[in-house]
């Protein structure tokens, strides 16, 4: 039976209550919005950069407890790294939520997202922030989740 | 407020014939209350698109042979238990296709667009519209010039009739409205709205998407010029609407679909239109669908559509008493269930209705969280997703229960 | 020639699935020979619609429970595997919709009408197509000021090659042709034709309504933009079609349905369309149509769409045989198999093509009459009707020969 | 099972092979054409009136041997008849073929389409002349059966 307390876990519930860096960046030099039409959910990514590394993060908009969470925990961990290994953290965030999990001692605290694989549909909800990110990153404006 | 015992009595015996009441969703029976959207098929209409693949699968009004003559005669035997269904003066009146949504197309094209408007028409529609009532008039917004209106909305989740009285103009071409909210459960006052429209010389459109399934529905009795509705929404197959018009406007109206079966003659760069509703039915039709749409109609009549309606008030009524005990619950729409269908639109606490509808599935529990297909109405309410909870003829006050109970497990994550 | 021992070692076992060969008509066994209207049905596949009804029946995409997300897999699990048959560079190719007819009608308004088409522009059809092939272009003629022009046939039976070097010119803006015609079987050079409509700039639509169930289809090595066919046609059930566009194409198309599903934000007077191929499947779609179509290409695959072609060559080899024995008897199209679908139109003597209809179905032999949907091209072999016999997976010699023997029966009747 | 025999008489096809007043009347004063899409079935109707009884009458086209014959016999039974009683007898004439005669003996000849009610889906072929014989005398240009 899929695991509630594993998807819904403390640290989750506290960023989705609580969101780290839920603001605009006035001086951000890239920004991406990014949709799922299923839920509503909609979140802008800003980010100011120097040269390739993220030195600064925020987001803004709205959404359900894991992607507001997974969003706020995402502006966290990548906040001094470079593009090119935000986007490697990415592709191990991704492979932990659909349960292919090749590398989890590398995601750190994002390690708590791995209950997320047992609800295959929520998958979109913890990395839509993530692929707002790379849009942003790749200077893409606005990406959509179906 | 409905006894338990007094609605389980029917309820029990309608439950035994749906083969998916018996299926367990993370070990948990399912109960599933999310009608509005699609509803469940009771056996009787599993069987009848069964057989009609296993024994007389064959395409209709051209096959000269015996399987076609059976398959015809029950597509029209199809078509007109539709008819006699919401009170059509004549089997011609009723036209098959795929969905409500390609009804309101047809008619906002082939009567719309093809047909009737002239740039500076206009059209009044409402807040309340699902989207498939919205976008296909936007094309004909965008096509021909016409403009469009929305009647507003009260708190309440009334409509603002007032606003018909400053919007319906000597102009107005169309006036088009949902009889039945898929967000809030509320019943327009169809059968008024039309009568609006006529003294004004506009046609009435009436979106029955959430009606005809649920409450008796007499096109006659509304005065209305168009209806739609869906198959699927009323235990019927996938893939099968209905386009209702009275014969003065469907033979005025152009067909959006061409191809075979629709016309009488066709020539190289020419062709002349088939009767009505065969002109409406371009391509073969989903037999099996129509098939077994007629066999939902039959299911439907057989436990009388004021039963049905009677029943989906109880339980709303029970609902919406039993929901409001639970914590930060709060319902959108009327609280008279006179006036409202078995669909209820809400939030609990400040929980995203994302977790809540993820958290009952775990439950066993199907509802559903979003938009609804209906982000202009959710602009109106100012909020991004609601929840919602939509009833049937099998679902139960113990359900319901179950969906209390499954809520308070929700404010229990969230504690 | 095929000797009936080879042929009927793979298709016993086919038809063991189909159980709608088992029945009788009139008192004899049924010879299903109508197949290009629609095709007879495996268990297979009807009892993957039975189970998506009993089991998981919920509306995809937007359903945030199980169910829902099971019906979400199953039905784009089935775009993917139609997406594979015909060999789409990716499922965001394939959009579903009711019907072939639905399909060209979607590319006509949505790419023509809606989309790229202006005043003057010309579009290059043929004499030989379907209905569904050619009104909807009619309307684009009629509402746009477009120019149509239709490629001759030889007496033959076979496209006019020559006639496209002269009315493909600058002005041309589509090529649409049947890639089999239902009426002859003749197959046409469509990758030819598409080289040709891209040399001109202009763009190609396959109609493969008559192809893709009947013979490997691949629509890279075709190279067309578009290409359409039914479910219903291919084993699968009744209301699911298929439209195939190239992603540049898609993207460039409006949609012609509007509604729910297809849009991404919805605002009163404007909306914004979700990408492709969702933005072409406004409405709920028919989702137990669509997976039982995934599970109909299942089938077709496991057999192979080689050994399917194939063996309706050798069936049709052998029919021309044996009806050309059968005295009156007067076939119409190529006599090289390797160029035609295992469709025979023909007429017999001076017999009425509905008398002979009419009299092999007390046989238990069902064949079509009639104009086919293809008046045009009845008009160019300067008959008002056939009688035509069409063939697939399940047929078999031993029908051909009652077919034969049916034949004579109805030369003894008018004798 | 559906009697084949009974369906293509001898006379019917006799009809239908040598249709009788199988030509125009170039002075008719009623004219209507009556097709049958299903299978491209064709006919045109002439009538010459004397007040309310046809004094001649013509038919061409072309269709199968039942809507043929039934076209030729009821030339032959309606001339010299007012338009009343040749309606009459269309009613007795679709009482036979729908299987349900109440007065077969009216229809003298015409009774050997009784054999048609056993095939439902030939009854629009019988028919099709006789709804174009009453669309002439309704002065309704032409009709189609679906
Ligand atoms: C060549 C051709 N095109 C189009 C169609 C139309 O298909 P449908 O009726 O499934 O829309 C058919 C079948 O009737 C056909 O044979
Ligand atoms: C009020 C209303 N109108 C239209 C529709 C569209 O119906 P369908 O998706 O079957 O076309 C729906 C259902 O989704 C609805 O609730």
């Amino acid at each position: 039976m899929a695991d509630l307390k594993a998807l819904y876990q403390e640290v989750i519930l506290d960023h989705s209550k609580n969101p780290r860096n839920f603001h605009s960046l006035p001086d951000a030099d890239r920004t991406a919005v990014g949709r799922n039409p299923l839920c509503g959910d909609q979140f802008t990514v800003y980010l100011r950069m120097d040269g390739d590394t993220i030195v600064d993060i925020g987001f803004e908009g709205q959404g359900c407890a894991i992607s507001k969470s997974s969003a706020s925990m995402m502006t966290q961990a990548v906040k001094g790294k470079t593009g090119v290994e935000a986007e490697g953290l990415f592709d191990r965030f991704h492979e932990l939520v659909t349960g292919k999990p090749a590398e989890p001692e590398a995601l750190g605290k994002l390690a708590v997202f791995s209950g997320v694989s047992e609800f295959p549909i929520r998958v979109k909800c913890a990395s839509l922030a993530w692929h707002t990110l790379k849009a942003a990153l790749e200077a893409k404006g606005a990406i959509s989740m179906e | 407020m409905a006894t338990k015992t007094e609605l389980l009595m029917d309820v029990g015996k309608v439950r035994e014939d749906f083969p998916i009441l018996k299926r367990t969703v993370h070990g948990k029976p399912l109960v599933y209350l999310d009608s509005a959207a699609t509803s469940q098929k009771p056996r009787q209409v599993i069987d009848a698109v069964s057989d009609f693949f296993s024994r007389y699968n064959a395409n209709v009004h051209r096959a000269i042979y015996e399987l076609g003559e059976e398959a015809t005669r029950e597509y029209e035997g199809a078509r007109e238990k539709v008819a006699g269904f919401i009170h059509a003066r004549s089997p011609n009146e009723v036209a098959f296709t795929k969905s409500t949504t390609e009804s309101l197309n047809a008619i906002a094209y082939g009567w719309g667009l093809k047909g009737k408007l002239r740039e500076g028409d206009e059209i009044v529609s409402t807040v309340m519209e699902h989207h498939s009532n919205h976008v296909p008039w936007f094309f004909v917004q965008d096509l021909k010039g016409v403009k469009l209106k929305w009647v507003g909305m009260t708190d309440d989740g009334l409509l603002k009739m007032e606003d018909y009285d400053t919007m319906i103009t000597k102009r107005t071409k169309v006036v088009t409205v949902t009889q039945c909210s898929n967000v809030l459960g509320t019943i327009n006052p169809v059968q008024e709205i039309a009568k609006r429209a006529h003294e004004a010389g506009a046609i009435c459109v009436v979106d029955a998407a959430q009606s005809v399934p649920h409450m008796p529905v007499d096109v006659q009795k509304i005065g209305c010029d168009f209806l739609a509705f869906s198959g699927h929404k009323m235990l019927g197959p996938t893939g099968i609407g209905v386009l209702y018009g009275t014969e003065e406007r469907l033979n005025e109206m152009e067909p959006l679909m061409g191809g075979g079966e629709m016309v009488r003659e066709v020539h190289l760069g020419s062709a002349k239109w088939n009767d009505i509703p065969f002109k409406f039915e371009g391509g073969t039709p989903n037999m099996a669908g129509a098939i077994g749409l007629g066999v939902a109609v039959d299911y439907l009549d057989g436990i009388g559509m004021d039963r049905v309606r009677r029943h989906e008030k109880e339980l709303t009524k029970y609902a919406l008493e039993a929901l409001s005990d639970v914590k930060g619950f709060h319902g959108f729409g009327l609280d008279d269930v006179e006036r409202r269908g078995g669909v209820i639109s809400f939030t609990l606490g400040d929980v995203h209705p994302h977790d809540i509808a993820s958290i009952l599935d775990v439950e066993g529990i199907a509802i559903r969280s979003g938009h609804h297909c209906a982000q202009p109405l959710m602009e109106r309410l100012n909020v991004p997703a609601t929840a919602r909870a939509s009833f049937y003829v099998y679902n139960t006050p113990e359900e319901v229960d179950r969906l209390a109970a499954g809520l308070r497990k929700v404010l229990d994550v969230f504690a």
